[in-house]
């Protein structure tokens, strides 16, 4: 036995001596220190869980409610309003030139986001700030052409995919963007795990690479989809 | 007024004696930490580093430190693996050095990269294919061996060692220790040997290229070699600094003789294996890629030929000859320039392959890069030097660390 | 109930534990990680819409074709534009970087005036006045004559806007800055008769002789040089250059020829009496006593004594000769490096005669004579009696330099206010000081640059211009040019800063003079002052952006006059004393006019011309004498001297010294300027008798250890 | 790695001899993809230019010296045995940097890089430069950066991406009009740019590429050094290190013996004995 261990023995006695005589404070010192234990195990359990979500995130009010199912209805799919351009880059969101191919000054409906549409912007020439859920990160390279004019059938997904039925929707919800990295919340998912049950529920880079893979058997090379 | 942290009956210096020591020292690594936020918020054009020199001194000094520190693994793998008992009263220190230069490798390479906060994708993304990789994940395993192989130690401080917990904690510890001491050593031959890969892979320089096994570079098996070889020396360099400042005997004479020995024919051996290689890629390596040896050696003074001789031969076979003869090897004296010249010339093989590599130009119309350090890289490579006295200091302080130590200054304490 | 420390460490373990098992560590690593990809410091350019547009360069003479490429109407890229009679498609790297000027630091933001010895900005509505109010009272004074112009060049609608205002003032003192093209049209003058310029066809030469004429380095239209020399490869064509040093043309050429600097006239002029004693001559119309010019050139020109001055061997020099003769296709090019500043007649001439001997006067892959563009036709300007008055005075001098030494030269006032545009005469002259000095002389001193450099600084108030990318302007193409090309750039963006088009300044400064200026000048705006003047093109030339006007061989043999050459003008002699001859470099990464060179133009330039701060001289190791490569030394000039670092470079004759122009510039911009010496401090001009023309090539310099 | 059947493989050739060093095709770069500027450039280790021109001279003295200009881009290793494993994308711990085995360019992601620089080391030309400092422009001139390529922050390292964003564009009108891109739809900018016309670039794979029919690679790894492959059957024609077998995508093209030779490094006397055999080789190209 080392010379170590005879010492630990040694020291370990007087130690109990010692506990042996202050039991009772003690105990209920551990008692104590067990219970401060569970409160702020469940005080910083559930912030984390509830509260540190909500304090991650900013919400925005879009500029003014945009009604897509009365749109589609209106001017037709999807294609109608959000289109490729002749050199097959991506128009996005429509620019207040392309709203006014139909809008006026003038409202033709009687909801006070028109009303808001049209003296705010329509009359003043002024763009919609609108914000962009979908919005990717500036290293990102995302070609819209390849996914809906490509080849193969993964070459002709519909929006749905990764955009999910928004175009149902009758008005806009708040845009949520992380206080840190300045993302749509619709990016990492609404879930703070980032769990998706829908395909659009989640616009990571994994997901882009999960579809590629079971599409062409290969999640791609980085300037794939990266500049 | 701490001497009841004190090990029992062990003499320790007066607390504000020792104190002051702690506050010189410590204003050494405040500079150090000082030039480390400068690196962090202003980035790496604090340094001196430069498109030519991407690896600098600071890679040079994690593959320094690591080197050094493996002592830890090896003396460890001999102790608990080899069963080699009587080196149970050098192991605790070994450790802590080992525990010194890890941490102190980890903390140098987070100062290292351009972007810290996206460190863990080396962990997240990691490319199976980089030597880096392999280290990466190797060294923090291993540190957290080291960890693990440090606790029983603190745990036999006078006052933790009074709390049962601890105190059977520790005990159960030991007996378990040969474990850890086996994946440290499993874990230490890969990255000490990645290290080595790191330059060993690089085809588009033939100063570092190497031909070897497998996906395994020669220099991966040499790194690993020498790291097993030179670590000893560096644990009973500090051992023998250590005895000096407290003027004690820590470490029985039968033990330091016997880590010379090891570390000796380690050394030679090295040394042997280390010759075939140079001799190997100088006359066929790099005359294969259109470079003859002089390429390298002849630009400028500083990289001569002399830093190949130092390197070989007077660090390095001169210092494996003198550990392995007996006589130069129990001569104190000739054993302290043997370990000391051992440490100088594994940090050389180091330098050389992290630097010298960087300066040698491979385009024919590309020319010669040398590099001065910053004063922010001097002092971000010092702050573990001072780290590690300090933290050496408190361990001998309050940890019974060497089991030997009251036995060999009874007699002092006798005659007082 | 007592709270001790382990109730303490209860909480604090409790809170880590729960933190633990909770999403934010996780979380909060990722994001920190994502908040280094999205640092909101480093911008995120916008996107949208690709678009290109077509323009012209005019940033210098070559009036390249450039495609502007937009996103969302906002510039991002100049590129070469395919089809441009000019370039089609190349471009130079100062063309590239062109919409770096746009955002220059040194940017005249808004109308100056000089209050003291600083500016302070005014409106233009007060600008304007200022400016005619001054004018007014110089009329009023009865001196009109005393007002002065310098253009950066006397092509286009601009500088004849300028020269309208004068006469419509009622000065003849327009002048314009040493230029590739003005040099060659008076070349042509002396040889051929005004009205006339000269265009090389080196596309179709098998046989280009350049006597130091910087064809890969800014010479005449660069990227179309570039274009045909890059086709003599196909072609199997040479180029021989003559030059003291190894310049990029030189390292190009099939052989480089050494010559002592200065004497390519005298080299020009031994191969005439070559070709004439050895009867290899063409018999053209030459006029002007041929016979006193055979005799002459024959006699002072023999090979024997060319090698004397050039150090050209006699042999080589009617080899050479020879050489030429045969050659299918051959031309002689002159104008040393860009051919614009520290030309002479004798050498332009000499060169210009020899291809004449040698029949290649508008023949194929030879010099074509050709007559200037004749494009714009401006109504009569009016005239009340004071500019008819003043319009009959005499012209100071003959030319910008002689200007400037006219004026230090006299001690009252010769002109009472001056009019600089496009032009940068305190930076771009030799001995600047010499031109600030001039400039301080002159009361009133207007600028229309629009950047604040050397010479805009002189000015006592600056109508800053909008750039080649924010204004409409017709652009003739480049000197040497074989044909003659119009191009027109138009506004590709609103302008950045508070600036107008000079030529609607200059209007609304007449206009605010009222009178027969303001009658001279009834177009609203500068546009649609172009499309009238230029009436004739105007269709095309909107529609296409660009009208050839003349292409191809032109008709004819002219005439040639040898009797300039015939009287044996004299060789400019160079100035000072040391045992080295130092010579202005031209570098194709930089410019030695306007504007300086972009940021990225500077960043590209080698560690062996700029470093850190300081210019690199080249000189030989053979005359290094204990110099060091990159070692520090002491330029010394009769002009002044310049703390250099010098570079030992085998590409360049022992005892000359290079020292590239465009660097040394004073102004407010830290990535173009204060950096290394301006050449044109150090050597001083030399005032070629006869042509005017500031024939200083270099200066007398000593080199000393620093 | 995935096997493409028609992969492409895109490189360029350099007629070294056209090359005037007149730096267009470096501004051209930088112009394209947001290269940053500092005050003081002259520094040229720390100087980010993707594309560089060295200038070689022959080391004769006056008047025999000789100069060539050399321009760099990314070399584009597809690495020994053309198997993709690059110098760098081979080293690089985080996957930052990647061989696309559909193009044959080496990429590079600014965003997932962190900065280790070990790719820098393991590159032998000095393709890959790192952001010392944070990129900033002077007030109102990132009015002027494109889209099309992102900027990079502090403490990544950068280089030349063979222009792969025009690539991208190129292949968004393919899709567009449903058909495959033409050569000319996509080169790169300092090929669009050199005003000498010294740049051909395209598909290597493709024998109707201007740039394949001039530099004829050999599809058969070197009898001499079987790590390089797609040696070129023109005699005019070298690669930059070719014998390391990093088997570059750049070649370069010149009549000039002492530049060809200084491509590579040669022990003495090795390159006549080389040089004679590339001629025979050479025949059957």
């Amino acid at each position: 036995m080392s010379e170590i261990e005879n010492k630990a023995e040694h020291g370990s006695m007087d130690g109990a001596g010692e506990c042996a005589a202050g039991d009772p404070k003690d105990d209920k010192g551990l008692g104590l220190g067990v219970i401060f234990f569970m409160v702020a195990f469940l005080v910083c359990f559930l912030s984390g869980w509830l509260l540190f979500p909500k304090l991650l995130y900013s919400k925005h009010e879009q500029p003014f409610n945009f009604d897509h199912e009365l749109h589609t209805a209106e001017a037709g799919d999807c294609e109608s309003c959000h289109f490729l351009r002749e050199d097959g880059t991506w128009s996005g969101i429509p620019n207040l030139a392309s709203c006014m191919e139909c809008h006026t000054d003038e409202p033709m409906g009687e909801t006070e986001d028109e009303a808001i549409f049209c003296e705010e912007y329509v009359a003043k020439e002024k763009e919609v700030p609108w914000f962009v859920y979908s919005k990717q990160p500036d290293c990102v390279f995302f070609s819209h052409a390849a996914h809906i004019n490509g080849e193969n059938a993964a070459g002709k997904m519909d929006c749905k995919t990764c955009h999910g039925p928004i175009g149902e929707s009758t008005s806009s919800r708040p845009y949520e963007e992380n206080r840190i990295t300045g993302y749509s919340r619709d990016i990492w998912g609404k879930n703070i795990w980032g769990f998706k049950k829908h395909s659009w529920d989640r616009m990571k880079m994994d997901d882009c690479a999960n579809c590629h893979v079971e599409m062409d058997g290969h999640k791609g090379y980085c300037f794939q989809c990266h500049k | 007024m701490d001497s009841a942290l004190i090990p029992e009956g062990a003499k320790r210096c007066a607390f504000p004696k020792f104190m002051i020591g702690m506050a010189v020292v410590g204003a050494v690594l405040l500079w150090g930490v000082y030039a480390m936020f400068l690196c962090w918020f202003k980035g790496l054009n604090q340094t001196n580093m430069n498109d030519y020199y991407g690896f600098a001194l600071w890679i040079w000094a994690d593959l320094a430190v690591i080197a050094i520190g493996g002592g830890a693994f090896f003396t460890g793998l001999l102790k608990y693996i080899f069963k080699i008992d009587e080196l149970k009263n050098i192991i605790n220190f070994a450790v802590i050095i080992g525990f010194i230069c890890y941490s102190s490798a980890l903390l140098i390479l987070a100062i290292d990269i351009g972007q810290p906060l996206r460190g863990w994708f080396i962990f997240w993304h990691a490319n199976v294919h980089s030597m880096l990789t392999e280290v990466a994940f190797c060294l923090s395993c291993y540190f957290a061996v080291l960890t693990i192989e440090f606790i029983p130690n603190i745990l036999e401080n006078r006052q933790l060692n009074k709390v049962p917990f601890f105190h059977h904690l520790a005990h159960n510890m030991h007996g378990v220790m040969a474990i850890f001491a086996a994946t440290g050593a499993f874990l230490s031959f890969f990255h000490q040997g990645s290290l080595g890969g790191v330059a060993g892979v690089m085809f588009g320089r033939p100063f570092a290229v190497r031909e070897g096994l497998l996906i395994w570079p020669w220099t991966f098996f040499l790194f690993t070699w020498s790291a097993a070889a030179f670590g000893p020396c560096f644990t009973l360099l500090v051992t023998k600094i250590t005895e000096a400042i407290t003027g004690k005997k820590l470490v029985g004479d039968k033990t330091i003789h016997l880590l010379a020995k090891i570390a000796g024919w380690m050394i030679t051996t090295y040394m042997v294996a280390k010759i075939i290689d140079t001799i190997y890629w100088a006359t066929v390596t790099a005359p294969s890629l259109g470079f003859s040896l002089s390429h390298f050696y002849t630009n400028n003074a500083f990289y001569g030929y002399w830093i190949l001789i130092a390197e070989i031969l007077v660090c390095g076979v001169l210092p494996g000859i003198l550990l392995i003869m007996k006589s130069t090897r129990e001569n104190p004296t000739t054993r302290l320039v043997a370990i000391i010249l051992a440490t100088i010339g594994v940090c050389l093989n180091r330098w050389v392959m992290v630097l010298q590599i960087m300066a040698v130009p491979v385009m024919s119309f590309d020319t010669w890069a040398l590099y001065i350090p910053s004063w922010q890289e001097v002092a971000t490579t010092i702050l573990p030097v001072a780290y590690g006295i300090m933290l050496i200091a408190v361990a001998y302080r309050y940890l019974p660390v060497f089991p030997q130590e009251l036995e060999l200054n009874k007699s002092a304490k006798a005659a007082e | 109930m007592k709270i001790d420390r382990r109730s303490f460490l209860g909480l604090g373990l409790g809170a880590a534990a729960g933190i633990a098992v909770s999403p934010v560590g996780v979380k909060l690593t990722d994001d920190s990680s994502i908040w280094t990809q999205n640092w909101p410091w480093t911008p995120v350019p916008e996107d949208g819409e690709i678009t290109y547009d077509p323009s012209v360069c005019s940033l210098c003479p070559g009036s390249c074709g450039i495609s502007v490429r937009k996103i969302k109407g906002r510039p991002v890229k100049i590129e070469g534009a395919d089809g441009y009679p000019v370039n089609n498609g190349g471009a130079c790297l100062h063309g590239i970087a062109g919409l770096q000027y746009l955002y220059d630091p040194s940017r005249v933001k808004t109308p100056m005036r000089k209050n003291g010895n600083r500016f302070e900005a005014i409106s233009w509505e007060e600008a304007i006045s200022i400016v005619a109010g001054k004018l007014a009272d110089i009329r009023t004074d009865g001196a009109p004559e005393t007002l002065g112009v310098i253009t950066g060049s006397a092509a286009g609608s601009m500088p004849a806007l300028f020269k309208r205002f004068l006469d419509a003032f009622g000065s003849p003192n327009a002048y314009e800055m040493p230029s590739l093209e003005g040099n060659l049209q008076l070349t042509a003058a002396t040889l051929h008769g005004a009205g006339n310029t000269i265009g090389f066809d080196l596309e179709n030469s098998d046989f280009v002789l350049s006597f130091g004429a910087g064809i890969i380095e800014g010479w005449g239209s660069p990227v179309a040089c570039f274009k045909a020399n890059a086709s003599r490869k196909e072609r199997h064509a040479k180029l021989y250059q003559i030059e003291p040093r190894l310049s990029n043309t030189a390292a190009g050429a099939d052989k480089w020829i050494p010559i002592n600097p200065g004497t390519e006239a005298d080299l020009a002029l031994g191969l005439c009496a070559v070709l004439l004693s050895k009867n290899l001559f063409t018999q053209g119309n030459f006029t002007g006593g041929f016979q006193k010019f055979t005799a002459v050139i024959q006699k002072e020109y023999s090979p024997t004594r060319v090698e004397a001055s050039t150090g050209i061997p006699a042999a080589d020099i009617e080899a050479l000769a020879v050489a030429f003769a045969k050659a299918k296709a051959p031309v002689a090019v002159p104008g040393k490096g860009r051919g614009d500043h520290g030309q002479n007649l004798k050498e332009f001439a000499a060169v210009q005669t020899l291809n004449a001997l040698a029949g290649r006067l508008n023949q194929e892959g030879g010099a074509f004579v050709m007559a200037q563009p004749e494009y714009l036709s401006f109504p009569e300007a009016a005239m009340d009696e004071i500019a008819e008055a003043g319009a009959g005075k005499e012209k100071i001098a003959g030319s910008v330099n002689k200007l400037i030494e006219d004026i230090n030269g006299s001690d009252k006032p010769l002109l009472n206010a001056l009019f600089v545009h496009n032009a940068n005469p305190c930076y771009t002259l030799k001995n600047t000081q010499r031109v600030k000095d001039a400039f301080k002389k002159v009361p009133f001193v207007v600028s229309f640059s629009s950047f604040m450099d050397e010479t805009a600084m002189e000015a006592d108030v600056i109508l800053p211009a909008s750039t080649f990318l924010e204004r409409t302007e017709d652009v003739p193409a480049g000197a040497g040019l074989p044909k003659s090309v119009i191009g027109l750039a138009t506004p590709q963006v609103d302008p950045v800063f508070n600036t107008k088009n000079p030529g609607d300044a200059l209007i609304q400064v007449a206009q605010a003079m009222g009178g027969t200026i303001a009658e001279s000048f009834e177009w609203e705006t500068y546009d649609e002052c172009l499309e009238a003047v230029a009436a004739d093109i105007w269709d095309s030339l909107s529609e296409e952006g660009s009208v050839v006007v003349a292409e191809g061989v032109p008709e004819g043999t002219p005439a040639v006059d040898v009797s300039y050459l015939a009287a044996n003008p004299t060789s400019v002699e160079m100035k000072g004393e040391g045992d080295f001859t130092l010579v202005a470099i031209d570098n194709m990464r930089l410019t030695g006019t306007i504007p300086a060179a972009s940021p990225f133009a500077i960043k590209t330039v080698s560690d062996k011309v700029l470093s850190g701060t300081q210019t690199v001289v080249e000189i030989n190791p053979a005359s290094a004498k204990g110099l060091k490569d990159g070692g520090e030394a002491i330029i010394a000039t009769e002009q002044g001297e310049a703390k250099v670092k010098v570079n030992l470079n085998e590409g360049i004759m022992p005892g000359v010294i290079g020292m590239v122009k465009g660097l040394g510039h004073t102004f407010d911009n830290p990535y173009v300027a204060g950096k290394g010496v301006n050449v044109n401090d150090l050597i001083g001009p030399v005032i070629e008798p006869g042509s005017g023309l500031d024939a200083a090539f270099g200066i007398k310099a000593t080199l000393k250890k620093a | 790695m995935i096997q493409h059947e028609n992969a492409h493989k895109f490189g360029m050739v350099v007629d070294l001899d056209k090359c005037t060093g007149c730096g267009s095709c470096m501004v051209s770069c930088m112009a394209e993809n947001n290269v940053p500027f500092k005050e003081d450039e002259t520094r040229k280790k720390d100087s980010i230019t993707w594309m560089r021109v060295y200038k070689l001279t022959n080391g004769k003295p006056f008047p025999e010296t000789e100069v060539v200009y050399m321009p760099r881009p990314c070399q584009h290793c597809s690495g020994l045995g053309d198997h993709g494993h690059s110098p760098c994308v081979s080293v690089c711990p985080a996957t930052a940097t990647d061989y696309g085995y559909d193009t044959g360019i080496v990429s590079q992601i600014y965003t997932r890089c962190f900065g280790c620089r070990y790719c820098m080391g393991a590159c032998p030309y000095h393709a890959r430069y790192f952001n010392w400092w944070d990129p900033k422009w002077p007030e109102g001139q990132e009015n002027y950066l494109s889209p099309n390529v992102s900027p990079r922050m502090r403490g990544v390292v950068e280089k030349c991406s063979f222009c792969y964003h025009r690539y991208q564009l190129a292949r968004e009108k393919g899709y567009m009009e449903e058909r495959e891109i033409e050569e000319n739809e996509y080169q790169t900018a300092c090929t669009t740019a050199c005003p000498a016309g010294a740049i051909t670039f395209g598909d290597l794979n493709n024998p109707e590429h201007e740039v394949t029919k001039i530099v004829k690679p050999d599809p058969h790894p070197d009898p001499m050094n079987k790590n390089v492959v797609g040696k070129s059957r023109n005699p005019k024609v070298f690669r930059l290190l070719e014998r390391l077998g990093t088997n570059t995508k750049v070649y370069y093209m010149s009549e000039r013996e002492w530049v060809r030779k200084a491509g590579d490094n040669y022990l003495d006397g090795e390159w006549d004995k080389r040089k004679n055999h590339h001629g025979s080789s050479s025949d059957h190209g």
